[in-house]
């Protein structure tokens, strides 16, 4: 296995420059872009703050953001042990959205700018997301 | 001048400090012109090595000057 | 209690660069100056490297990098499985080292740029490096 990385979080707003930062440095091993890099920033950033705002509903909890390399990929996995969500298929539609506020296009981000995203959840048991990104430059290389 | 201390203390944390803003303009500069001349995006690699800066510190550093990111407002552009 | 993050890296060269920013990213919710937090970044690389270099002497192994924040204080642990040494009070003495080539001066440093370090330490258990901080500023309104 490839070198990989973890970090647990409070369930806090606070914790979402950490959780972006950590991420960001550990993919800077691959081969990414400045803008890859800042892609990337956006998808964790949605990805904790959904764990924030809707698996924990802003109470207490910890989030864990796991990180691997393998292969030139890149996997990361968010997991919220919160409220969950009964058709997570749903929650990719653009604009499809829970909570009045909120604009419903965290996870279009997250899904334009990832290569591959997986939801597991279950209602009351939490979330996981799974993203999957390589940089572009070795794409063209393989190709 | 207490006030305006306070405010600037307040609003400029340490994320933001002489040093990273440094960092961050020495990278972005540095990623304009390795761009320019290969019309090509540049890796981060790229730009850590031609100014001698750890790649983690770079990434600190750009973080820090860009405006948070709003839970409810994320940057979309 | 206050807010906490942990981090689990591979025990590889690599991951220092990580372990530092995180931890130094964790840090910045205190009021802690430039330099402090420079200090704190030398002190993290130096106990990090002490569980790469002699705790897993260079082999796999998984280090934990715990950090919290309580009553303006920050507390970081770094936890190796790995070695251990049978006297950790030795291992402070300026310039003691078991390796030849390096200067055993890290734990020197971690001391007199953290407020407080306490190490825990079995052989063939593992290492255990508390090391507390606060900012210069809170200790000068506080006396
Ligand atoms: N970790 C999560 N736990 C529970 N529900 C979630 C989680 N992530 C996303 N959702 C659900 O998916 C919906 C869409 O998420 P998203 O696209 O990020 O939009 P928004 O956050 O603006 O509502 C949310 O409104 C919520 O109902
Ligand atoms: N995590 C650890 N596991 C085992 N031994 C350690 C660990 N950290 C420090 N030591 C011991 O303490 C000594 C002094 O450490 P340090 O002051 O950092 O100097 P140096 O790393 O240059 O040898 C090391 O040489 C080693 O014998
Ligand atoms: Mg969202
Ligand atoms: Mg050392």
């Amino acid at each position: 296995m490839g070198n990989y990385a973890k970090l647990i979080i409070k369930s806090q707003t606070d914790n979402l420059g950490l959780a972006r930062i950590t991420a960001a440095s550990f993919a800077a091993q691959l081969d990414f872009t400045v803008s890859e890099i800042e892609e990337l920033k956006v998808a964790i950033s949605e990805a904790v703050s959904n764990a924030i705002v809707h698996g924990y509903q802003e109470e207490n909890g910890e989030i864990e953001i796991s990180m691997e390399l393998s292969h030139n990929q890149l996997i990361i996995v968010v997991v919220d042990e919160g409220v969950g969500m009964a058709n997570p298929k749903e929650a990719f539609k653009a604009s499809y959205t829970t909570t009045d506020e909120r604009m419903g296009l965290g996870l279009t981000f997250i899904n334009s700018f990832m290569d591959k995203v997986e939801i597991d959840s279950k209602v009351e048991v939490g979330t996981k997301i799974k993203m999957i990104k390589s940089p572009e430059q070795i794409k063209k290389q393989i190709n | 001048i207490g006030e305006i201390k306070r405010h600037l203390r307040d609003n400029n944390p340490i994320r933001v400090s002489r040093s990273l803003r440094d960092t961050a303009y020495k990278a972005l500069q540095m990623k304009e012109e390795i761009e320019s001349k290969n019309s090509e995006e540049v890796n981060l690699t790229e730009v850590a090595k031609e100014i001698g800066i750890p790649r983690e510190e770079i990434i600190h550093a750009l973080d820090a000057i860009q405006d948070p990111i709003s839970l409810f407002e994320p940057i979309y552009n």
